[in-house]
């Protein structure tokens, strides 16, 4: 059975934190297999999630690679999948395949300064490279933060990104004006302009809505960031997630499987189609 | 006879007045027998329009993507589009605009009369043929089909391969027209649902049997759903995904979504998805046989909308596409309909 | 000894008559076969043909849809739409072979309570013979 | 191993053959299609079937697993493999042939198919070459194909008149001549003259030609925004008979199909999909990658001219001419890809 790429790992479901609630309710879950397996990610993977009965949804892997007990998952409740699975108590079992497509190029990074750029969930997937940074720290040179969402109701991580603040810079903001926020308002790519990291030895890695990004890079561009110091991720609709299913692609990239993780250097040579 | 000197005539005037968009009409096709739609913009190529018995398609299905296209434009062209209609498809434009899909204003019809003819069935000429290609087919005055090959031309009877829906038409010409070509004869056909009394002789059984062969072919390519020009709905219930979705629906709507049908080419979900097909077209299908022709695996699928077209007459005085203000088939009832199955 | 076949039956009965009819055979203690899972709907004329196959679907060995007599519709018409399309349904199903037995429509009024179990102990009978719904049955 | 085989005594090697399951050609409504036959069904006399063979390898239904919830409300799942059985597919074409071993690339690589190639490594390819062309719009000498191409089979038959000229070209191939060893012959040399004439010639009998399919992968690089899609696609009617009837399209879906709510029972299973459908690539937000059917049009094209080839130095394309010939519309590939070709 285990040579079956298609056949999930059964994962309990031990600890289920709510991030954001409301419309856009978001969940972090914290998994570990029933039965011990390889399983071992890198960063900027992702996994096939389960809920039986419902379907499978591809979601990113958060958590370090360095953490070997569990798997994390911060999820957005969008549609069929995402709904049951917000709807699970701790010590509910689901089912795990992956992990999924590439990664990002952390080694390559060494000896540089990392900008984080996120936007809403898109700091999940940031969120485990950015640990894994913080981990060897010593690795990199200036690690930061800059993360966005609608209302400050909407950001996920709080606690954690609180606790963040300790070690790297955080610029946190929201779209709009409210009570009690002393930090920036307005949107991601404008509080990136305003603060202007300097791209002197940089790398910039961004995730969020594909609005954000566009213009983040646009931003970017302009502080004069170079297109292979641009990173983000990709998504599109997956079903296998071992590039054989044929809906993820753009141009002869699988995203599930050649992606999601981009520089915006081979992202610019695709064609527009995510 | 159809004078297609004079279609082409008045299809360049449109283009070259400005009248209208675009004008959707018939060109020669690939392959064979069968014509093509074309969509003309130039006046220049109003000449590749024809006119012949492989004229099968309906072409008002391509108002449905006209419409979205003038859904995501923003300042769309307002003109009408020009559309070349037989007498089944006219029909169905009465029923658009019954259904208030369309206006009247959309559609500039040039209404070609069928006569004493029709469209060919292709399965039928392909037959007659054995293997040979045609190289161009037409009708004669005698109701003849003639039939180019590289071998020179035959002469086949009409009846031998016209297609059932045209034995069966009860129309033959356009009742919805701008402009109209040919002459109009007046044709009656005593055999309106002959092929559906054929199945309803059978006994129960044997129906059963007869549906479950043909339903087992079924790949599900959904061509009889994409070719009708009634299925323009947005969410269909064999869909996985409704296409109404905007940013705006919530997790829970989605989340809720019933899947009614699964894609899986069962006999139980492709069963409900034929009977369901059927039933969203009674009151509906003007039967153009289009889904029929286009099945790969020659689904006899229109025996299926005959039938309910034979209901709605018999039971309900009703008939399809004669006139666009009518109420329709289920959004109506008398006082005396029948009730002699309720208890 | 086999045992013998219960067949099971969906019943979409209409919120204001149907509904209060079955209401009534329960509360008076009407005996009647416990065969049905019925199924509220606001109006017989809410009855998709949809809800039909997909209850035949879903395991369904006989269907019932019942609603106001003519003229008692809560919302005037609904019953008269549904007598129209359900007309529809059943020609299609038996000209698909499928057994059109297994499908029925009553009136049945808010005070009909005795009409109700009547309807129900007949659907009972004439399905017990047919035996199990197969053919539209989503297979295992 | 070549050999001959008389017509006299090919009965009797089905025979022997019909120890395992045979899938042919048989006619039904006047249509042929690949079922499962015996013996005596088996002609080397018929046109090409409406479906390819791919259905049998890559059934549109697959299980991949059983789920259901415990007496704990825990799911388990049990894995639904194909079963064990052997069979043989007579009288593939050799395009479909080749359309297989263009699945195989896909279900294999990194990620190896364990439903697909359980199916795949019990069927032994039979294929019956094409001294005529069995349908008014084959191309497959366009496409790199020749009516004659071994590619993906086990064993070629070629009509001789009297005999059949029988090659083969895998262990499966040998089994299946070793199986009956006194029937065949060894060819004489005017024999494989003859085999080789008749190949020849038949090549000249292809009905339809797309010239210089090579130009075609680099053309399509600059045309991903050209308008050639809106103009081609307008009669489109985003049906799927073009993917379904194509031998080489694999894409699917999986899906959760229940049979009981409580207690939960139910399977998973891939169904055919295709990308012709407006669901195939929805996001669940509405936001669609491939919004209209332009764009579908063209991943159709670019998938199999331009981005099969980059990756698996292919056209994913056989030439077998089904979506020509069953186009409700009349959209003819050959007709598209000269466009493309000579676009400026």
């Amino acid at each position: 059975m285990s040579d079956n790429v298609y056949i999930p790992k059964l994962s309990k479901i031990f600890e289920i934190k709510e991030e954001v609630t409301g419309a856009r309710a978001i969940k972090t879950f914290r998994t570990q297999f029933v039965e011990n397996n390889g399983f071992s990610h890198k960063c900027g993977q992702c996994a096939m999630l389960s809920v039986f009965g419902k379907g499978e949804s591809m979601i990113s892997i958060s958590s370090t690679p360095l953490v070997k007990d569990y798997l994390q998952f911060s999820i957005l409740k969008t549609g069929r999948v995402t709904s049951a699975l917000h709807e699970m108590q701790e010590g509910d079992v689901i089912g795990v395949r992956g992990p999924y497509g590439n990664n990002f190029p952390l080694e390559k990074w060494k000896g540089k300064n990392l900008i984080f750029i996120g936007g809403g969930i898109g700091l999940a997937p940031i969120w485990s490279v950015l640990q894994t940074a913080l981990a060897k720290k010593a690795d990199y040179g200036k690690l930061s933060l800059f993360y966005g969402s609608r209302t400050s109701q909407d950001i996920v991580y709080k606690e954690d990104l609180k606790e963040l603040k300790n070690d790297i810079t955080v610029h946190l903001s929201i779209d709009q004006k409210e009570k009690e926020w002393e930090e920036y308002v307005g949107f991601v790519p404008l509080n990136v302009l305003d603060k202007k990291p300097s791209p002197k030895n940089a790398v910039a890695i961004t995730c969020g809505p594909p609005i954000m990004i566009k213009f983040v890079i646009q931003n970017l561009e302009a502080l004069g960031f170079k297109d292979d110091q641009i990173y983000t991720t990709v998504e599109n609709k997956m079903k296998c997630g071992i590039g054989k299913c044929g809906r993820c692609n753009i141009g002869m990239h699988y995203v599930c499987k050649d992606g999601p993780v981009y520089s915006w250097a081979e992202l610019k040579k695709l064609p527009q189609e995510y | 006879m159809v004078n297609l000197d004079d279609l082409k005539k008045e299809a360049l005037n449109l283009l070259k007045d400005e009248k209208v968009k675009y004008i959707i009409g018939y060109t020669e096709g690939s392959n064979g027998t069968s014509a093509a739609p074309a969509f003309i913009k130039n006046p220049e190529d109003t000449d590749k329009l024809v006119w012949n018995p492989g004229c099968f398609h309906n072409l008002t299905r391509f108002l449905r993507d006209e419409k979205k296209r003038k859904a995501r434009e923003k300042h769309p062209d307002e003109r009408p589009v020009g559309i070349v209609v037989k007498g089944c498809d006219s029909r169905a434009i009465n029923v658009l605009l019954q259904e208030k899909y369309i206006k009247r204003d959309d559609v500039f019809i040039l209404g070609v009369s069928c006569e004493s003819t029709g469209v060919i069935d292709e399965k039928k000429v392909a037959k007659k043929l054995k293997g040979k290609k045609a190289q161009k087919i037409e009708w004669d005055t005698n109701r003849n089909l003639v039939v180019t090959t590289e071998d020179g031309t035959t002469k086949i009877p009409a009846d031998e391969v016209l297609a059932e829906r045209c034995v069966e038409c009860p129309v033959h010409s356009p009742v919805v027209y701008d402009i109209f070509f040919g002459d109009k004869i007046k044709r009656t056909t005593d055999a309106q649902f002959k092929s559906v009394e054929k199945i309803e002789n059978l006994s129960q059984k044997e129906k059963w049997d007869f549906w479950k062969k043909q339903f087992d072919k079924c790949i599900r390519c959904y061509a009889c759903r994409s070719v009708c020009p009634m299925c323009y709905c947005d969410e269909c219930v064999v869909d996985t995904i409704s296409f109404a979705v905007t940013a705006d629906t919530t997790a829970e709507e989605k989340a809720q979504r019933i899947k009614w049908i699964e894609k899986s080419p069962t006999p139980s979900e492709t069963f409900i998805y034929h009977i369901i097909r059927a039933i969203h077209l009674a009151g509906r299908c003007i039967d153009c046989g289009e889904c029929e022709r286009v099945c790969p695996l020659d689904i006899p699928i229109r025996f299926l909308n005959k039938k309910l077209e034979k209901e709605a007459k018999s039971l309900f005085d009703y008939e399809v596409g004669f006139d666009p203000d009518q109420l329709s088939l289920v959004s109506s009832f008398k006082d005396e309909d029948p009730e002699d199955f309720i208890r | 000894m086999a045992e013998e076949f219960e067949p099971k039956i969906v019943a979409f009965l209409c919120k204001w008559c149907s509904s209060a009819g079955s209401d009534l055979a329960g509360v008076s203690r009407m005996q009647y076969p416990p065969n049905v899972v019925p199924i509220t709907v606001m109006c017989s004329g809410s009855v998709s043909p949809l809800y039909i196959l997909s209850a035949f679907n879903k395991g369904a060995d006989g269907v019932l849809v019942s609603g106001c007599h003519p003229g008692d519709c809560h919302y005037i018409k609904g019953n008269y739409y549904a007598r129209r399309r359900i007309a529809l349904v059943k020609e299609l199903m038996e000209y698909i072979g499928l057994e059109p037995d297994r499908f029925q429509m009553s009136w049945v009024s808010a005070a009909e309570g005795i009409k109700y179990t009547k309807i129900i102990k007949d659907f009972v009978n004439i399905l017990k013979p047919l035996g199990p719904q197969t053919n539209l049955r989503r297979s295992q | 191993m070549e050999k001959i085989l008389t017509k006299k005594s090919f009965p009797n090697w089905i025979a022997k053959l019909a120890t395992v399951q045979i899938y042919a050609p048989v006619v039904k409504d006047d249509l042929w299609s690949y079922e499962v036959v015996d013996a005596a069904g088996i002609t080397t006399e018929y046109t090409n079937a409406i479906q390819s063979p791919k259905k049998i390898i890559f059934p549109q239904r697959e299980l991949f697993l059983e789920f259901s919830h415990n007496d704990n409300g825990s799911p388990e799942i049990r894995e639904l493999l194909p079963e064990d059985k052997e069979s043989i597919i007579f009288g593939i074409r050799p395009c479909d042939a080749k359309g297989v071993s263009h699945m195989d690339k896909v279900f294999g690589g990194d990620f190896e198919d364990s439903y697909y190639w359980k199916r795949r490594n019990q069927v032994t390819l039979v294929g019956v070459g094409c001294n005529t062309p069995p349908s008014p719009n084959c191309f497959c000498t366009s496409v790199d194909g020749s009516p004659f191409s071994h590619e993906g089979l086990d064993v070629l038959l070629t009509d001789m008149g009297d005999n059949y000229y029988v090659q083969t070209f895998t262990k499966k191939g040998d089994k299946l001549v070793n199986m009956s060893k006194g029937l065949f012959a060894a060819p004489k040399p005017k024999e494989k003259a003859d085999l080789e004439s008749l190949h020849k010639d038949a090549e000249t009998k292809l009905p339809r030609h797309l010239k210089d399919t090579k130009k075609i992968p680099p053309k399509l690089k600059g045309l991903f925004d050209s308008e050639i899609w809106d103009d081609e696609s307008m009669s489109c009617i985003r049906c799927g008979i073009c993917t379904y009837l194509c031998p080489t399209c694999h894409c699917f879906d999986i899906s959760d199909e229940i049979t009981s709510h409580s207690p939960l029972e139910g399977k998973r299973v891939r169904t055919w999909d295709n990308c012709q459908f407006p669901d195939f690539t929805m996001h669940s937000s509405g936001h669609n990658p491939r919004p209209d059917k332009a764009s579908r049009l063209r991943q159709r094209i670019m998938h199999k001219f331009q981005y099969f080839v980059e990756i698996y130095n292919n056209y994913q394309c056989v030439g077998c001419g089904r979506c020509i010939s069953k186009c409700p519309v009349g959209i003819d590939i050959i007709q598209v890809l000269e466009k493309v070709r000579d676009h400026v």
